[in-house]
């Protein structure tokens, strides 16, 4: 992980224009959907994006795979922007980066044969020779465990497992660098989600590819994720390496995030931090701290009026975190889990 | 996770299942339907040269307004003659034909400007889409009948003449559904992975998007068949339809209807020809959907 | 919550922002009233008995008229319903169909040249709805309007161009630039003068004669709606005779097997039923009533035959250029056969030529013996004819183009149309059915581009100088087909010349030259048939005159 | 803890529900039995096709007609059987004695009513009081799941609501006749974390505060560790493991039940390599002939492929009934159950 | 919602702008109304007066922009063929009566396809469901002239039950309601059934039931407010095609209505009317789908508070 990142996200902000107006619709505000977020992905290395609907995990995911433009920032993939490649570098970019979705029921198109579906990239990107795309096929179908003369049969002769897997193959085929996974077992029953949970490390050892992953339970989160970051109203509220963030999260969401998770087994106690209401709209955002009307630990004006800036721990570069607690008041440091608020 | 309440129904198919027997897949299709079909129209249809026992244009005077087999006729002329001596059985056969294609290349033509519209409007939205629905409303909005009217009277009523006026007809239908089936199916994460694979807009729309309308618009066009041949009786009726002496199916009712008293059998044959093959298809039409399409409303 | 009123325990009632109760209370509304509207309706239908006719009100279902207004000169085919009320100066005797003095004028004579023309008019007639007494002045003011601008009535261009001019209260002038030899024909046979009051012109205006016109028929006009026009009989008539039915209705009625319900149903008295349903009529008790005349002159033109010398309009490269096609396809048709199949319930007989009628300039009773020996069915002579013409291989266009367009009065023609595509298909003629509606075949006809053959009809049988003038001259009507030097020179030296003989001379001639040309297929003279409910009316009995061809509604005699 | 002689709140015995497929008849549910004791939490863990909501649904006898019927077994609430009740009966039931959650909150709510309306219209099948009234309970109700404001929300329709509102007013509508038994479908799947905890949180207030029974439906172990005092393991339309909650997590016994245990991800541990089971569910229409496990267990028998194994119970008296249908089970620890 | 019925207004008075332009284009392509109003022997000095008095010898362009100024008055000119009214007044005169049979063939055919469709639904493949599809393939696949002559035939010449035509009391339209809104009650009717089937297997119908909901009202309250939504939209087609419809039976049955007229004024080329009844009836079609949209908002909260 001492090479360069590659997938770099520098203050990138996606905003979607909310209108009004009967036949010249005006902008009346934003959905602040994306909200500077900057981070980096390296080689290798699978990073979390965590948070409930609505934080902007998704929106984030598709700018990386260019379903969406940045309103400003910017995306670098190898040092390249992502948003302004063209031509050849842009058909690269679409063989380095792949994604699989969360409903393997919706992803894989029913009028097409596994072959075709498996295939797509390297036809349409002409990535290789003619005569070698049944071979890469029967490959990577086997590397997803799947057999290859089930190439011929069409997505509903399958089960969701087997699906996911055929979508797992089709993101392969083009042998990327980065994939992109956006909820990749949620949808899938319990005792499928392992097995997929599993191949995916697999395939990340073997391929030696970078997973950006998009999540929503935390326990995959910590069973699949090298780093996490954790997302509210399009902001990055924490980053940081999986085991320290699970052991010690900061950030007063994050707090009340793990707090909400459910526990593994009856015994275990967990404080409940309940928090308040729902997350605020994202058409009109609070101002300061976008936290601070559901926050617990809210510490005064200074949450209303100041953005916290996503800053690293003293005592651990690695862990990020944007919260006035712990730039104003560098003494206080509740961040151990078993603080005394309910 | 969805835990469906009938959890059979998800799993239909998965791999391991076997696929239902030949015998046992017919016994599952409409028979009755497809039997009427067969033999109302596709058979006379494919079959009519060789199989009428008549000329179907040419009729002989001497032979004119005899009554069915069973009312009085003979075997010769089974469901009678019409007014000028002409077999109203060979008439039938051949009118399926004309039935048949005039529906086909009708649905066929309005099928397909629909569609590509119907393609457009739903994969690129914006401008185009606003463009093409107002067209819609537009061409749904215009008398479909008087259109045909005044291309009659204009280029005279004609083979070509019809088919204009089916696809007007039928192109805004098919616009419109197409647009809204689209629609959904853009927001599939299949489309989304083409994208992200860097497929073209051409691609996406002819490899993804196309295949999965199809269902619809093949229930759609099913369900036209019927009321293209219902078009042209009315049409026919108000003289505009197939010039004569082309044997049409409404053009036989239209004509027979005066003698609705006296010639019963002139106007009573293509028009249970017609009732029959319409209900055929609508029964059809409403199988196929329920296979093919359940979310497609009855149209 | 202080909002919500006190009523009685109704679940659904509860809680609901103002608008949907609102609405729930409308549609609640509509709810009763549709079921207070289905309520009524039944129990009106329970008390209704079938309507069947009045004792002294005459329905009949009749085709609707060309046009539906009340002004006679700017409307087409209407006669039939307009002429209960409006009277012109002639009418014709409902026996012999002669031109009377029945009319509104009581005597009349031209100048030798006949260009000026007098008419002495009925005293004490009087106009319907009180509008005082008829006299010269609404003669020349009827004129006017039957002469404007306007005016589409037929044969119009042959009342141009007169001074009309009232010599006292009751003598009226016409004076024409040109002879005016036709001038009772158009008065009575065509009937195309009628007269209204120029009073309620000058109190009403147009828009006076539109809500309800006053004439001096037997009838008054009461009203019309779309679809009826209803009259009452005027009892003020100068004659002394009173139409048996007090009320007189038409109501339109196009679709013919529609109209036989309604006679057999007993809703209507009369109806104007084609021809191939008269059996029907017959079977179901009724009887039919046909005019004393024939009405129509049915013939089928081989039109685009502009041929004078150096006209590019010739149609030389029509098959039927060739005077033995059209002689083979006139032996093709059986027209006896044809006779039996379009006019099963009878009125109708062959025509040897058309515009020929006995009586008329020019009528020479030899053409019809030889028209069935040299028109007659000869399949086999029309297949060698058609050799010998070196049809269908010398010709670069060898299809024969019949259309069949609907004709007013005459339902038959697509029938007849049909037949003739039969009988020429069975000889060998390569000849398809086009469906082209009168107003596209007067289009071409006016453009001179009609290289087809489409029905035409004569209605009614005009004078011999009136059918030359519209079917065989240039510039005619559009339907002629036939243009020659020499029938043109012919023609225009008939027309010139004021002997009696040498007219009657060289309208045989011509007519005995367009025999020989086969110029066209002549088909049919037919009398008008009505079906009547004996029942309701004992006899009628009318003359026959323009297309649509009955009238004389006070002539109908109710049934004891 | 009750006396053991207390007839529990409802008791399924030997449920079996059947489904006429276009694939042949199937048995979605197939000899279900198990309780839930007043006050306490019954979870139904299962994943989907495995028959739960149809177990559900088959308690209160809203199977989806004519396709679906329950063939045989009893359904005793309060020692009543609900199966022999008429029509008429059995609506006074439903809502007034056991009441449930649907899963989705977006269309579990007509969207064509307002939100008080649907909420008098669930109190007032069941009570005969005057209209005031029932609003007034109804604006109770919708405090009592947490809805904030509710005096105006009352003219709220559903759609203005947000999901996890949805969710309360569903819980309103299912608690507004205060029944002895709920039945919660997975009512927490489609909400976000924190709405979940939320929400949990409020069904455990209103269990303390009502004695209220709930049977929990759910496919995750999370839930059952947080809610359930007593699991019912189904598989295939079976329950192959039931018991107290501590129990089955501490020493599950049936190889599924282990499996799927141990294949869940913790937040609490590091996990270097998840069990994960082979294969998939077997379908409703190929069933294996002997123990439906079999093909995924691996600790499967010879035997386990041709006969469905018995069911065994816990020998350890303060076990609490703990059992599981497995032939592995046949050792000294386990004696065979009727039940 | 009042910005989506602005805009929906909006974007239809643009509709019907195209429309006229279309009215006028087809009217005009039909040919001459001279050619249809001369006799047959007038001769081409009457034609060119007739084309000088109704003003057809000026630029097309000039003609439209003519006809579109006045049309927006609401004056689309006299008459040619009726002469002495203006085109407007015509078919004003006429649409009640076509209105009048197409309501009266509407709320019939509602009334009889609503509980139909919704007890077809209830007792989905039953013989009751069964019947009911195979009447409602039946009006769907008779030719509807055929139908009417039928009728006719039937009840009012051999049971002498009804009149046979023309307009009248309420007696004079059941047979043409009939013929004309059999089809309707068919289409109606399945698409109630298929609405119906759809929300009862919701889970708010599930929820209705769960609370004790009596099945009764579960249907006629719970289920049939939401499943109306879908037969509403097909309203605005039904104002479609009772025109089309009106066309035909208003032949058979002699009903003075705007189908009627409509076939007479293309006859007669008479462009006035011909563009006057094609921008009505498109305006008609348009404000019944207005309507139709707005009624929709008052069935369905979820539009009516966007």
């Amino acid at each position: 992980m001492d090479s360069e990142p590659v997938l770099k996200l520098k203050e990138v902000t996606k905003y979607y224009p909310v209108t009004k107006g009967l036949l010249f619709a005006r902008t009346i505000g934003h959905v602040r959907a994306v909200d500077r977020v900057t981070l980096d992905l390296d080689q290798g290395e699978t990073l979390a994006l965590v948070g409930e609907s609505g934080c902007g995990k998704t929106t984030t995911a598709k700018l990386i795979l260019r379903q969406e433009t940045p309103t400003s920032g910017k995306l670098e993939f190898e040092g390249q922007d992502v948003h302004r490649i063209t031509g050849a570098a842009l058909k690269q970019y679409r063989t380095d980066v792949q994604a699989v979705f969360q409903d393997p029921w919706s992803s894989l198109n029913p009028r097409m044969r596994v072959f075709d579906i498996v295939s797509e990239t390297l036809v349409v990107n002409h990535a290789v020779a003619k005569g070698e795309v049944a071979d890469r096929v029967a490959k990577v179908l086997s590397d997803v465990g799947l057999r290859t003369e089930q190439s011929r049969n069409f997505p509903h002769e399958f089960s969701g497992g087997q699906r996911q897997r055929i979508a797992i193959a089709s993101a392969l085929i083009s042998e990327p660098k980065l994939l992109v996974l956006d909820e990749p077992v949620s949808a899938l029953d319990v005792s499928i989600r392992s097995q997929i949970m599993n191949l995916f490390k697999d395939l990340q050892d073997l391929y030696r590819m970078s997973y950006l992953m998009v999540a929503h339970d935390l326990g995959t989160t910590r069973y699949m994720a090298h780093k996490v970051a954790v997302m509210y109203l399009g902001q990055l509220v924490e980053l940081a390496p999986t085991r320290s963030l699970f052991e010690a999260p900061l950030h007063p969401y994050t707090q009340a995030l793990f707090s909400a998770a459910l526990p593994s087994h009856p015994d275990i106690e967990r404080e409940e931090i309940i928090l308040e209401g729902e997350v605020p709209s994202p058409i009109d955002p609070p101002s300061g701290c976008s936290f601070h009307t559901r926050c617990p630990l809210k510490i005064g004006e200074v949450c209303e009026k100041e953005t916290p800036e996503l800053t690293p721990r003293p005592d651990d570069s690695q862990h990020h975190v944007a919260c006035h607690l712990y730039t104003r008041e560098p003494s206080r440091s509740p961040g151990d889990g078993e603080g005394k608020r309910v | 996770m969805t835990d469906s309440p009938l959890p059979a129904v998800r799993a239909v198919g998965a791999g391991t299942r076997k696929r239902p027997g030949f015998w046992r897949g017919l016994r599952r299709l409409p028979l009755i339907p497809i039997f009427v079909l067969v033999v109302l129209l596709i058979v006379p249809a494919l079959s009519a040269d060789w199989l009428a026992p008549h000329d179907p244009v040419r009729g002989s005077i001497p032979d004119r307004l005899k009554p069915p087999v069973f009312f009085g006729g003979t075997w010769e002329f089974a469901l009678g003659t019409d007014r000028l001596g002409r077999d109203i059985l060979s008439r039938l056969m051949h009118g399926a034909k004309v039935s048949l294609s005039i529906s086909l290349v009708g649905i066929l033509a309005g099928g397909v400007l629909g569609t590509a519209l119907g393609l457009i409007a739903g994969y690129f939205r914006g401008l185009a889409d606003a463009i093409i629905m107002r067209l819609v409303d537009i061409s749904m909005a215009l008398p479909s009948i008087l259109l045909a009217l005044v291309l009659a009277v204009t280029a005279g009523p004609s083979f070509q003449t019809i088919i204009v006026v089916v696809t007007f007809v039928l192109w805004a239908l098919y616009a419109r559904q197409v647009r809204g089936e689209v629609l959904s199916i853009r927001e599939r994460d299949f489309v989304a992975r083409a994208r992200v694979a860097g497929a073209s807009d051409f691609r996406i729309i002819v490899r993804h998007i196309l295949p999965n309308a199809a269902n619809t618009i093949i229930v759609l066009a099913t369900l036209q068949v019927g009321s293209v041949i219902l078009l042209e009786a009315g049409l026919s009726f108000l003289g505009v339809g197939i010039p004569r002496p082309t044997p049409a199916w409404g053009l036989m009712v239209a004509d027979g209807r005066q003698l609705i008293v006296s010639a019963w059998w002139i106007a009573f044959f293509p028009g249970l020809a017609i009732t029959l093959a319409v209900f055929a298809l609508n029964l059809l039409g409403d199988w196929m959907r329920d296979k093919l399409d359940p979310r497609l409303k009855e149209v | 919550m202080s909002q919500i009123v006190n009523a009685r325990l109704h679940a659904d009632r509860v809680l609901r922002t103002d608008r949907p109760r609102r609405f729930r209370r409308v549609a609640r509304g509509i709810a009763r009233s549709v079921g207070v509207v289905v309520l009524v309706g039944v129990s009106l239908l329970l008390a209704q008995s079938p309507a069947l006719a009045q004792a002294d009100k005459l329905v009949a279902a009749v085709s609707k008229p060309g046009t539906e207004t009340n002004r006679f000169w700017s409307g087409s085919t209407m006669w039939h319903v307009m002429d209960p009320a409006l009277e012109g100066l002639l009418d014709q005797d409902p026996v012999t169909g002669e031109n009377t003095t029945h009319g509104l004028a009581v005597s009349w004579e031209a100048s030798d040249d006949f260009k000026v023309w007098t008419f002495k008019l009925r005293k004490g007639v009087q106009f319907h709805h009180g509008w005082g007494e008829f006299t010269a002045a609404d003669v020349v003011h009827s004129y006017k309007l039957h002469t404007g601008p306007d005016a589409i009535i037929p044969t119009v261009d042959q009342l141009r161009g007169a001074k009309a001019e009232a010599v006292d209260k009751y003598t009226v002038r016409f004076t024409y630039p040109e002879p005016n030899k036709n001038l009772l024909f158009l008065h009575g046979g065509r009937s195309v003068l009628k007269i209204y009051s120029k009073a309620q012109f000058d109190k009403e205006g147009l828009e006076g004669y539109d809500r309800k016109f006053a004439g001096t028929g037997y009838y008054q006009f009461v009203s019309r709606k779309p679809g009826q026009i209803l009259y009452q009989r005027f009892d003020k008539h100068y004659s002394s005779v009173k139409p048996d039915f007090r009320v007189l209705e038409f109501r339109f009625v196009d679709e013919a097997a529609t109209k036989l319900a309604m006679l057999l149903s007993g809703e209507a008295a009369i109806a104007d039923l084609p021809r191939e349903l008269m059996k029907d009529a017959l079977k179901g008790g009724m009887k039919t009533a046909e005019s004393a005349r024939a009405v129509i002159q049915t013939d089928v033109v081989l039109n685009g035959l502009y041929c004078e010398s150096g006209d590019k309009a010739c149609g030389k490269h029509l098959p039927w250029y060739n005077k033995k096609v059209r002689e083979a396809m006139n032996l093709a048709l059986n027209r006896e056969e044809m006779l039996q199949v379009l006019f099963p319930g009878g009125g109708a007989k062959l025509l040897p030529r058309y515009a020929m009628t006995p009586g008329h300039e020019g009528y020479d009773p030899t053409l019809v013996q030889r028209f069935k020996k040299e028109y007659g069915y000869n399949p086999e002579r029309a297949k060698k004819l058609m050799k010998e013409a070196g049809y269908p291989d010398a010709f670069k266009d060898p299809t024969i183009r019949l259309v069949l367009k609907p004709s007013a009065g005459v339902p038959e023609v697509a029938l007849q149309m049909e037949l003739i595509h039969q009988y020429l298909t069975v000889v060998g003629f390569k000849a398809e059915l086009r469906e082209i509606d009168h107003a596209t075949v007067g289009s071409m006809g006016r453009a001179r581009k009609a290289y087809i053959i489409h029905p035409s009809k004569n209605a009614p049988p005009r004078p011999t100088e009136v059918a030359f003038r519209a079917f065989y001259s240039n510039p005619g009507g559009p339907y002629q087909g036939w243009e020659d030097d020499w029938t043109s020179s012919n023609i225009k030296a008939f027309r010139a010349e004021r002997d009696p003989k040498k007219r009657d001379a060289i309208a045989r001639e011509v007519f005995n030259y367009l025999f020989e040309q086969y110029v066209s297929m002549p088909m049919f003279e037919l009398r008008t048939q009505l079906a009547f409910n004996p029942k309701v009316i004992a006899s009628w009995q009318f003359p026959g005159v323009t297309s649509t061809g009955y009238g004389h509604w006070h002539t109908v005699k109710a049934a004891k | 803890m009750r006396s053991p002689s207390a007839p529990p709140a409802l008791e399924v015995r030997d449920l079996e529900t059947r489904i006429d497929t276009k694939l042949g008849l199937i048995k979605a549910v197939d000899g279900v039995s198990f309780s839930v004791e007043h006050g306490k939490t019954l979870g139904i863990v299962g994943e989907s096709g495995s028959g739960k909501s149809i177990t559900a649904l088959s308690i209160l006898r809203l199977v989806p007609k004519p396709a679906a019927y329950i063939a045989k077994g009893q359904v005793l609430l309060d020692g009543e059987d609900l199966l022999e009740k008429s029509e008429n009966e059995m609506r006074k039931v439903r809502g007034k004695r056991i009441s449930m959650i649907l899963q989705d909150p977006q269309t579990s709510l007509n969207p064509v009513f307002s939100v008080g309306f649907q909420v008098v219209e669930a109190i007032g099948l069941h009570a005969d009081s005057r209209r005031k009234a029932l609003l007034r309970r109804a604006v109770e109700a919708l405090r009592r799941v947490r809805v904030a404001d509710p005096e105006r929300r009352v003219d709220d329709f559903p759609h203005q609501m947000s999901g996890g509102m949805k969710q309360r007013v569903v819980g309103a509508i299912a608690l507004g006749s205060f029944p002895r038994v709920l039945i919660a479908d997975e009512p927490t799947t489609a909400l976000d974390v924190t709405i979940q905890a939320q929400y949990l949180r409020l069904l455990k207030d209103i269990q303390a505060e009502t004695g209220l029974s709930i049977i929990f439906i759910t496919h995750d172990f999370g839930v059952v560790a947080r809610m359930c005092d007593k699991v019912a393991v189904m598989y295939a339309g079976r329950v192959v493991e039931y018991g107290p909650v501590r129990q089955i997590f501490n020493s599950p016994a049936h190889p599924y039940t282990k499996a799927l245990l141990n294949s869940v991800p913790a937040i609490e541990e590091d996990v270097d390599r998840l069990y994960s089971i082979k294969g998939q569910p077997p379908a409703f229409w190929d069933m294996p002939e002997g123990c439906r496990f079999e093909p995924r267990c691996d600790v499967a028998m010879q035997r386990c492929k041709t006969e469905y194994p018995a069911k065994f119970a816990r020998a350890a008296a303060e076990s609490g009934g703990h059992c599981a249908n497995c032939w592995a089970l046949e050792e000294p620890e386990w004696i065979p159950s009727r039940f | 919602m009042k910005r989506y019925l602005v805009i929906r207004s909006l974007q239809s008075l643009l509709a019907l702008l195209a429309i006229s332009l279309i009215a006028f284009a087809m009217s005009h392509l039909t040919g001459s109304p001279v050619d249809a109003m001369l006799p047959d022997d007038a001769g081409p000095e009457e034609a060119a007066r007739l084309t000088r008095l109704w003003g057809l010898d000026r630029p097309l362009y000039e003609q439209y922009f003519v006809f579109l100024g006045n049309a927006l008055q609401g004056n689309f000119g006299d008459s040619i063929k009726w002469q002495g009214q203006t085109a407007f007044g015509l078919v004003l005169e006429r649409l009640p009566a076509t209105i009048q049979l197409g309501g009266f063939a509407i709320i019939v055919s509602t009334i009889i396809a609503l509980p139909v469709g919704v007890l077809a639904a209830v007792y989905k493949d039953t013989p009751f469901d069964s019947a009911g599809k195979l009447v409602a393939l039946l009006g769907q696949a008779m030719p509807n002239f055929w139908l009417g002559i039928v009728l006719i035939w039937i009840f009012a010449v051999h049971l002498n039950w009804l009149p046979t035509s023309g307009h009248g009391g309420l007696s004079h339209m059941i047979l043409p309601a009939i013929a004309m809104g059999w089809f309707q009650v068919a289409a109606f009717m399945r698409l109630t059934r298929s609405a119906m089937l759809e929300v009862l297997d919701s889970e708010y119908i599930k929820l209705a039931r769960i609370k004790g909901v009596p099945e009764r009202r579960v249907i006629w309250i719970h289920a049939l407010r939401n499943a109306a939504i879908a037969p509403l939209t097909y309203f605005g087609v039904i104002a479609g095609s009772i025109f089309t419809g009106s066309v035909v039976i208003e032949t058979v049955f002699a009903w003075p209505g705007t189908g009627l007229l409509a076939i007479d004024a293309i006859r007669g080329r008479d462009f006035p009317v011909i563009q006057a009844v094609v921008v009505t009836f498109a305006g008609v079609f348009i404000v019944a789908n207005l309507i139709v949209d707005t009624l929709y908002a008052y069935l369905d909260p979820r539009i009516r508070y966007q």
